[in-house]
């Protein structure tokens, strides 16, 4: 391999990293609210709120249900005001960012559903408010599900980094897609592929490892 | 202070609605330790959970200190209810929180600072004998320090009442009667109300001031715990009842006793023996109770089992004894013992030589 | 900072032959930055929002078309090279050949496929709906007398579907990727003077420009001629 | 039947290594209801669960019926685990599973038809009261309800051995003497090993041949049960069986009781009064006790509070009796008293007139 | 909107259906048993097996690290053995399920993890082999879990499936990044994003709905 390539490769990993590791926070700061948000307007839920608990939902929903491209390429007038240009590494993290935050909200409300019922009612009994229930027994308790929560969505990301390639987002994906496949050049194809495969199994294998520390069943 | 007025409760079940608490109407008073105790399912935890509203009851009314509770916003129940601990019967500890930081939680919600939480979980730890595990997560400790550890959270912000549902049930004797102490010694010194739903009869007796009786979702009986013990006026109380001051002679015992009396008739001829069950309701009665039967010469008696429980100065319970002597003596004895008030005389057995 | 160029263009060829016009023109002192799309739409929505100083990835049918659809106000500067289009077949050796209800494969991006169809429509196999022109897809196929079934295929996926139909439309750069030879193996290829040549395109405020001038002069430099001669050979054809 | 050999446990904690079992050896016998007590944390749980291996011992050998457990592959001791029922101390319920289902899970994993479960189901939710729950699931019913269900369960396939862990401590008195009443005829009828944890001593008492007395992760104390409650030999042995052969005067209730023998003695010149507490330890020789000591003339005795166990033939417990008559009666009285063997004496509280 | 769009629109909804419903079902008899498998060889699981295990989770991060294109390319001789042809809707399902069973796997597992281990305790207790224990404990007690992430995954895959024109697949994203998007005719993309949406929300009230009706916590 030459050393042009392993620049290439090089900056791919850099601009793989960059998207996924900044819409990865944005699933984390966003989607984990928003799966909060799900289960607590929800019937039964702390602030039970049906209409709220729906129009969310509905905007998940539809926000999951259009096809990444075309969310990309909805949303270029948002990613524009948020980062200043339409194409490149930058933009692309706006709708991978869009794209995560329902997907976490979804994956988090998984894990979260199954806290028990009765450790909220303790909570409640003791006075708590809902900020302190959801900050100090619901999220604390779901922990190891939200960590694997975050691995589903960040390994995701990574697949769905791939195709920011269309708005010029780079990153190993695009780079495998556009050498490896579209240039019929296999080993690119299969660099790619392996570092891609150690940075799921990176990820993976420290959010097992902190998942499993957390867990004190 | 607490005024449950016209309570009732239902539940969706599979089979139709189920009336949990069909009509309740209670009134604990300040300062006081009141028992809740009734069969299984009789809808007490029902019941506590309704009084800080963590179930919203059908219709009724809780009032608190004044307050009432059912008519209050989400914030301002959420006042009230930090002036309440609960002891919950499944403990619902926190699974990702040690011991300490479990009893830790209602001073946190509370904005207590860190170094009074600290100096007030380490406190209550150690009157619960859990200090050596502060740093355990509660899978790892046993079923009976989990109980202690949701007993020393209720506690954490001093309240001024505290909702007990089974708070002693995993607890060996022992602890049992410490906590009771501390219960009633926080009692005496800050006031505080105290709700104890329990099976245990001791419990009741130990610390209760007044009992209500719950079955069916309903109060069937209420007074002081005395009066309660004393002169148990529902079934239900008194099977709950009977277990504290009853013991029934258990029929491998009876068997024993009743050989055992045989071979004594048969060696002593012309004497008679028989085992009597004694009921006592009133122990100022029951004063001269042995020394008058037993001033009939010929008789003896002895001791095989009692429960007579000193309920506040009335002792209450039943006991079997054993008589020995000629049967004009034992007549005479049953006669004196009849006449005394309070008293309820039954044959168990009696054996005589001439069988 | 004054002399650099934001320039788009699509993974292949394009991206290729920019990178030589990258290193001629910084000896000329000017950074191009290359932007690879993967997309067909993108370049243009960017070069029009004023993201991008030029692109090249486009014919100037499909800019025509782009315009006209959405108003971009982007125009050719210059023609850049040809990517003849060829069909191709593992199963038989001449369009004659092809049999009733056969599977025809094409791309599905919109540079490209309607080329496809237009080059069937020359030979014969298919009638188009004349209003389609350079836009035209499958539901355009107004009459289809050998029943042909349309599959349209992402570009690079052509040349490997060719097991799986009985012919199919393949760009040349994909075909020689794929290690097919167009001049031998292609039954049909366009020629050179196709109208399909593709472009530099600016937006239209910008022809005047001097640097994107320079730019052009860059791209239709002898060195750039140069490398795509010996590197695509016949595939990719020279358009200035 | 249930040998078990040099048992030992720890459990990693954060502060090290924890014993919580250090060294058992105990050797239960077929067909009997063997008791195992405790403090709280003394590792009664961790014990069972060693038996049928749900916890891995760190060392020794548990042999069943002949059988070593340890040395099994895990094929075997499933088979093996099907003759042994389980009730939890946390009844892990399935919640998924209406009551009915939960009790039918042991026959589904038993491969028994679906008429039989449909009937054997019936007939256990019959015996712990809860058929018209049926159709409930855990979350739908209350705490003693789930115990039962609990009990159901680990009774389904008829087992050889029932592992008990505190299965009557969320029930109330009537409820749980049906359900000792249940396991004793079970045990009667099948010959059923039963090996029961319990804190409630009346329990031990009612039920268990045997019992062991755990403390810290060891064996204390082992014996019949009549024996132990008898003469508890172990400090921690006497603090647990106090509670039920024991029962203190309250203070309370000794407040109310001196003002009372205050009040009789200010009005009756010359005449003494006390308060004594008599232990017994052996209800033969306490046959005498009472009419012995009331034959000093001029002396009258009143039962005040009285626990005494008539624990297989054996009495045992203690009484507080009121004693009223002139100072050298009462000591004549005392000194009787204290002659008797297996008695012991003690003065509460002595009221003289010229005090 | 002309009739042949319509017929268009209705093949694509059919051929969506298609592929999503069929990956969906591999997604389920494969995806499920896997995540099983992650669970019960895990360490402390009912059959540990940590060689197993880590082997297991390298299969499924390998094949979650690669990007859906590559994945549909690099699997061709695969997708030709299953389906007899390497393009089409019909191939198109089998890149999909490759996708979709490792990622299955994954949320099923995090739906999984959360089952209180007393319960598995209790059904060990009665003698259940590891089968019965996963038929009648582990899967039950997880459903109301397991059913969010069959949802999770079918959602996602309507998403994936979009990408399937590359090899032909059809559908509806592919028809509404085709028509609507690259062709600019944007009332097919928002008609495509319409029925989209409504198959979304379908699929997540219907999960729901039978979540809550299974949840009896
Ligand atoms: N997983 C664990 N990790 C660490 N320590 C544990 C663990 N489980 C139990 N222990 C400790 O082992 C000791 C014995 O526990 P066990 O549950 O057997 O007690 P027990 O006698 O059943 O008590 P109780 O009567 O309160 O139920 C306790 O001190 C407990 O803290
Ligand atoms: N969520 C529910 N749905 C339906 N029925 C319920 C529910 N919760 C409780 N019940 C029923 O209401 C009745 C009262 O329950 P509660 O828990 O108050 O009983 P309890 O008196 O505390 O009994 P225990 O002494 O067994 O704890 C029981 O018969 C129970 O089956
Ligand atoms: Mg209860
Ligand atoms: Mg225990």
């Amino acid at each position: 391999m030459n050393p042009q390539m392993i620049n290439l490769l090089m900056d791919a990993t850099l601009e793989t990293l960059l998207m996924v590791g900044v819409s990865g926070l944005a699933a984390l700061f966003l989607g984990v609210p928003l799966g909060v948000a799900l289960i607590v307007t929800d019937k039964g839920g702390l602030l039970q709120n049906m209409a709220v608990n729906r129009v969310l939902g509905a905007i998940i929903n539809a926000t999951r249900s259009v096809p990444f491209i075309i969310l990309m390429v909805a949303i270029i007038p948002l990613t524009r005001f948020i980062a200043g240009t339409s194409i490149g590494t930058t933009a692309a993290i706006v709708p991978l960012a869009i794209a995560a935050i329902p997907f976490m909200a979804r994956v988090a409300e998984t894990a979260m559903r199954e806290v028990d019922r009765g450790l909220i009612t303790a909570a409640k009994a003791m006075g708590a408010s809902p900020m302190q229930i959801i900050v100090k027994v619901l999220l604390p308790e779901a922990l190891p599900g939200l960590i694997s929560a975050m691995v589903i969505t960040l390994v995701s990301l990574i697949g769905y980094s791939a195709m920011a390639g269309a708005i010029g987002g780079g990153g190993l994906g695009d780079l495998g897609i556009r050498y490896g496949y579209q240039r019929f050049l296999p080993e690119v194809m299969l660099i790619v592929v392996v570092v891609l495969i150690v940075m799921v199994q990176l990820i993976q294998s420290v959010g097992d490892w902190i998942s499993r520390r957390l867990s004190h069943k | 202070m607490i005024h449950i007025k016209d309570l009732r409760k239902t539940y969706k079940t599979p089979k139709g609605v189920f009336e949990a608490i069909k009509k309740i109407d209670l009134k604990i008073e300040q300062g006081e330790i009141f028992g809740i105790i009734g069969p299984s399912g009789a809808g007490k935890s029902t019941l506590v959970q309704c009084i800080n509203l963590l179930e919203k009851p059908d219709s009724g009314s809780i009032t608190l200190n004044g307050q009432v509770l059912t008519g209050l916003s989400e914030i301002e129940l959420r006042a009230q209810r930090r002036r309440i601990g609960m002891v919950f019967q499944s403990f619902n500890l926190l699974s990702r929180r040690t011991v300490f930081n479990n009893v830790a939680l209602p001073l946190e919600i509370a904005g207590v600072n860190k170094e009074e939480i600290k100096s007030r979980v380490d406190e209550l730890l150690n009157l619960v004998g859990l200090s050596h595990l502060s740093d355990r997560y509660p899978a790892q400790i046993s079923g009976g320090q989990k109980q202690r550890v949701g007993i020393a959270r209720a506690l954490a912000c001093h309240p001024d009442v505290l909702l007990s549902d089974e708070a002693t049930s995993a607890l060996d004797p022992e602890t049992t009667a410490n906590i009771l102490d501390l219960l009633r010694d926080i009692n005496r010194k800050t006031g505080i109300t105290i709700v104890m739903i329990t099976h245990q009869m001791e419990v009741v007796k130990q610390i209760c001031d007044r009992v209500a009786v719950l079955s069916h979702g309903a109060v069937v009986e209420v007074g002081a715990t005395a009066d309660v013990f004393a002169n148990p006026r529902h079934d239900v109380t008194r099977a709950m009842v009977s277990a504290a001051t009853e013991s029934n002679l258990s029929e491998d015992s009876l068997e024993i006793l009743v050989a055992r009396l045989k071979t004594w008739v048969q060696a002593h001829p012309g004497q008679d023996a028989a085992i009597w069950e004694l009921h006592l309701h009133d122990a100022q009665v029951s004063g001269g109770l042995f020394s008058g039967a037993a001033k009939h010469e010929g008789v003896s008696f002895s001791l095989l089992q009692a429960k007579v429980e000193d309920i506040k100065g009335v002792a209450v319970g039943k006991l079997y004894v054993q008589v020995q002597g000629s049967a004009q003596a034992i007549l005479n004895a049953r006669q004196a013992l009849s006449n005394e008030a309070g008293v309820q005389i039954q044959e168990v057995v009696y054996e005589s030589a001439n069988d | 900072a004054d002399k650099t160029l934001k320039v788009g263009v699509t993974a292949g060829p394009h991206a290729q032959i920019m990178e030589v016009v990258k290193d001629e023109a910084a000896k000329k002192g000017y950074n191009i930055e290359v932007i690879e799309f993967s997309d067909y739409v993108q370049p243009n929505v960017a070069l029009a929002a004023g993201d991008l100083d030029a692109n090249s990835y486009q014919h100037l049918p499909y800019l025509e078309n782009a315009n006209a659809d959405r108003n971009y106000g982007i125009v050719s500067m210059a023609k850049t090279v040809v990517f003849p289009i060829g069909i191709y077949s593992k199963k038989i050796k001449d369009l004659s050949e092809v049999k009733e209800g056969s599977r025809f494969a094409l791309p599905n991006d919109p540079t490209n496929g309607g080329r496809a169809l237009l080059l069937l429509e020359k030979q014969g196999l298919i009638k188009l709906d004349p209003k389609a022109g350079i836009k035209a897809t499958p539901i355009d196929v107004i009459e289809n007398p050998k029943k042909l079934r349309f599959i349209e295929l992402d570009a690079a996926q052509l040349p490997r579907s060719l097991d799986d139909v009985d012919f199919a439309a393949v760009n040349t750069n994909f075909a020689i990727e794929a290690g097919l030879t167009p001049k031998k193996d292609a039954m049909v290829l366009e020629d050179g003077n196709s109208p399909y040549a593709n472009i530099i395109a600016v937006r239209e405020k910008d022809l005047e420009r001097a640097d994107l001038k320079e730019f052009v002069q860059i791209y239709q430099s002898q060195p750039v001629k140069d490398f795509v001669v010996k590197k695509y050979q016949d595939s990719i054809l020279v358009a200035w």
